[in-house]
């Protein structure tokens, strides 16, 4: 079980930036793909729209509430996505997302910095389903 | 200052809780490098040398299963067990020890009445009427027995205070069969009028359910004097184990009941095709049960009786008092629920816009562990409009230097996320 | 003459049978005067202190609620959790550790199958089929639940040696939606042909439900070599704490399955009137889990692990055989129960006229503890036509001296009751 | 939690007699009560018949089978409880019952050595009720 390494390792200036200005927030008109869920245990909540031209991504939004890495990592992950191939996105491996993130998160935290991911694919999912 | 004022107050000294911290070996732990400051003993409370030793005891020297064993260590176990019985049964006022029931936590208790008496007593058109500031625990196995009988369910609303609204009570009575209530609100602290709520429920014909998690580990109950029909609670919220709790009921109405789960310990006798049941309470207890824990439970109760319900009540609000001044003069605090008279030792806030999960990171990082989220009461979460609090409680073994901890650790929360 | 029939035995050495007894503190009792032979390890066994240990430190270290808690002991102990649900997948072979559920005891898992998988999906003019071998813990709930739907409830007879008759099983699983049997029989010790049963009750259309109670402690079981659907097994059997135990269920069955017990930890949303409830385990685990205790199952699976289940299986044989070698030449006595090819480490048998609970009490003055009774088996003891029969089983910690002394003991009461 | 005085002083050689012997075994022909229970978790098992004349104990017989404590506290008290009235079997207490008995008893087999005495007390209740 590994320690994290300090707060002031996990609320770095750009977590709190993207916490309190998030990119890319809001929702789509008619998005090609579309899901919500929430962290049962802790109450963060995203729904995230996706625009999808041809095979890729091209735009995505998010809307949601929750804590500060939730909504960090859903706004650094739709930086992340936007052009990328909708396959390339369902492969996304958390490892990839948690690097992308760019701070070390303790166990307890984990569900919160991969909601945006798994709301994400589950949008992807169902347009597909 | 905290000093004074605690010296001041009833209930314990500070010797007093010198001694009784040094029972608590976890006390000692220093997450992240710091002293544990513990305060989230509404979730679970930490446990004494006393309760640990008891089972500890009974592994090492007469551990065997119970009631069909002849032999000597297993007749040591099962009075144990039983002993733990008449201990429970003391403490909360029960009429009999077998009106104790063993349960694994209070979630447990509570399915039991709506499994075994609920299945039986409830039909389409019939009410059963819970509260708005109900932990899921006696709120979700109600709208399954609403939904599998058509019985409505209805709610006592929590008014902005955080106080139940009885306004309109006799109205959502009326026809109803069931009234389940809690004791205290897990998350904003507020202390309900049991003997009230309980009065009231038999004027209308229902039997009263009190969910007694956060009462009887922090106050002195007795069930007789609530006047309910059943009460349950956690073993774990009151120095005891994880894996027992309690559910009690009134004698007559358990006698009545079938049984929830079946299979050995709770039969008479078994054919092929039927069998008949046990007396209570083993006809509720199928299988071997939680004996460690029980035996366990029962040490906790020697412990809180030894220390006194009365002072640990009185110290708790003593310690909630000082917490609710300290916190009311740190800016961007907001604390929720009612005032310090209606409450007891559970204090839910929010600071600022730090969401409750970062501020608990926060916390932990000073060694301060508090309860971060919904708290098990979503509905009520959704009335106040918030997605989640960040909560801290106290108990027997915490301190006022402690909350000035807390006080610090929000501070730097509030650095963090700079808020003035 | 024991010793040497054990060194030839596969399993366990006499050395490495003392270091395990090292670590039992209870063999040091010393109950009337006399060391303690524990031969009842089939209705409870005795715990190491690893696993004592286990819990303790739990307690002393990091006790705190799981799942909800954002801070460091409350990672500890989720994480804590966790690892032992993940090590008793891999213990019994598991596809997946989201498929074992902890429950209170075996019991608890054969009621939760016959409440949320039973109720859903068995009609009237199905059939539910069990065995006369049953322990009333895989009887009753199947009675309660054939009584409740309309279904009728059918035996697998049990033939004069103590073996299942076999002979009707497609007729009798024809129409079935349950087939539910026990892997080893707690009174006779016959060991049951798992994969096979599985086989028809698939075969049939029926899923197969296993009382896992009594093979999981003695043998290498592998739930997906078995083909079943669910298992279930108790923790105090198999050198874990009491009140805990593992329902394990393949995952597609448990995914379909609406939840058991309802409250907090099993929920996803929460509404007034309604709630969506979480992913397999949480969805069967309502209210706090036995923390401790699921823990101290892990590290007594860890203790069985570093010994070895085919070396345990081999011993436990090797003290078999020679029990009912040296039984065999003891006048009065009848032993029940299959040829030594279908057993495992439980013996049953009757002394003469001597009543089950007079034997057990002379063996107790003489320090050997002796189940006695029904064995939670009373249609099968009908069968047997005796009222009781007294049970000496075997586990890894039991010695070939100790069947000598059991073996006095039973000289003695035949004494006290003037039997030649 | 009472030690008990050593298997020797618990099977008595008057035990074992009235265990091997019992008095007043049997059932009777149109007993005035009657009444037949076990002990769940050990399997003994007693059915008292009683006759009453008057308000007296006439006759009493029981069956049953079970270990020697049991049967030979039922066989025991149907002796004493013969020519007793009613109201005195009613208001026999456990306590003068194992006194009766003559041998101490531990917790565990308590319900063995009390099994005559209930069925006995619910035969005559079931009467009366
Ligand atoms: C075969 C069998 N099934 C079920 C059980 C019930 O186990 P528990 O009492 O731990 O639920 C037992 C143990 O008594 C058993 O031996
Ligand atoms: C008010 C209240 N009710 C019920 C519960 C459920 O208790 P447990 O999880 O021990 O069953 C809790 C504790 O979480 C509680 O605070």
């Amino acid at each position: 079980m590994n320690d994290f390494g300090g707060v002031d390792d996990l609320y770095r200036d750009f977590i709190l930036d993207h916490y309190r200005h998030p990119r890319n927030a809001g929702t789509l008109e008619n998005p090609d793909a579309t899901f919500e869920d929430n962290n049962p245990l802790c109450g963060d909540r995203i729904r995230m729209d996706v625009r999808i031209a041809g095979d890729r991504i091209d735009d995505v939004r998010f809307a949601g509430r929750g804590c500060a890495i939730s909504q960090a990592s859903a706004s650094l992950l739709t930086e992340a996505v936007k052009g990328k191939t909708v396959a390339e996105v369902e492969q996304l491996s958390d490892e990839a997302v948690l690097e992308n993130l760019g701070i070390s998160i303790s166990a307890v935290r984990l569900k919160c910095a991969l909601l945006g991911i798994k709301v994400l694919k589950s949008a992807l999912a169902l347009k597909r389903g | 200052m905290s000093a004074r004022t605690l010296a001041a107050s009833p209930g314990l000294s500070d010797g007093d809780v010198a001694r009784i911290r040094v029972d608590f070996p976890i006390l000692l732990e220093r997450p992240h490098g710091k002293p544990l400051v513990f305060l989230d003993s509404a979730a679970s409370s930490q446990k004494p040398l006393q309760v640990i030793g008891a089972m500890d005891d009974y592994y090492r020297r007469y551990h065997a299963n119970i009631h069909r064993g002849v032999y000597h260590i297993s007749e040591l176990a099962t009075e144990a067990y039983e002993e733990a019985r008449r201990k429970v049964a003391r403490f909360i006022g029960a009429a009999s020890a077998a009106e104790c029931i063993f349960v694994r936590n209070a979630t447990e208790g509570l399915n039991l009445v709506a499994f075994a008496w609920g299945r039986r007593n409830v039909r389409r058109g019939d009410a059963i009427v819970v509260t708005e500031m109900e932990h899921h625990s006696n709120l979700v196995p109600w709208q399954v027995l609403a939904q599998e009988t058509g019985a409505a369910l209805r709610f006592v609303p929590v008014d902005d205070s955080g106080l139940l609204d009885l306004t309109q009570l006799d109205t959502l009575l009326d026809g109803a069969k069931i009234f389940a209530f809690t004791a205290v609100s897990n998350t904003l602290g507020t202390v309900n009028d049991v003997a009230l709520l309980a009065a009231r429920a038999r004027a209308a014909g229902a039997i009263s359910v009190v969910d007694a998690c956060q009462a009887v580990p922090r106050m002195p109950v007795d069930v007789q004097a609530w006047g309910c029909d059943f009460a349950s609670f956690s073993g774990h919220k009151m120095l005891g184990p994880t894996g027992i709790g309690v559910l009690w009921g009134r004698l007559e109405l358990l006698d009545a009941m079938p049984p929830f789960m079946t299979g050995g310990g709770m039969i008479n006798v078994v054919r092929l095709q039927s069998s008949t049941y046990a007396d209570v309470p083993a006809r509720f207890e199928a299988g071997t049960p939680a004996i460690a824990e029980a035996i366990g439970l029962g040490a906790a109760v020697d412990y809180l009786e030894a220390v006194g319900m009365d002072a640990i009540h009185a110290y708790e609000l003593a310690l909630t008092r000082i917490a609710l001044d300290r916190l009311a003069e740190v800016s961007a605090v907001k604390i929720y629920g009612p005032p310090f008279e209606h409450r007891t030792g559970v204090i839910s806030m929010t600071v600022g816009d730090i969401h409750a999960h970062d501020l608990a990171t926060i916390l932990d990082s000073e060694g301060v562990c508090v309860r971060a989220g919904h708290h098990c009461n979503q509905p009520l979460m959704e009335k106040l409009d918030v997605p989640a609090t960040t909560r801290a409680s106290f108990y027997l073994y915490n301190t006022a230097p402690e909350i000035d901890v807390l006080i610090r650790g929000i501070e730097k929360a509030k650095g963090i996320f700079g808020i003035a």
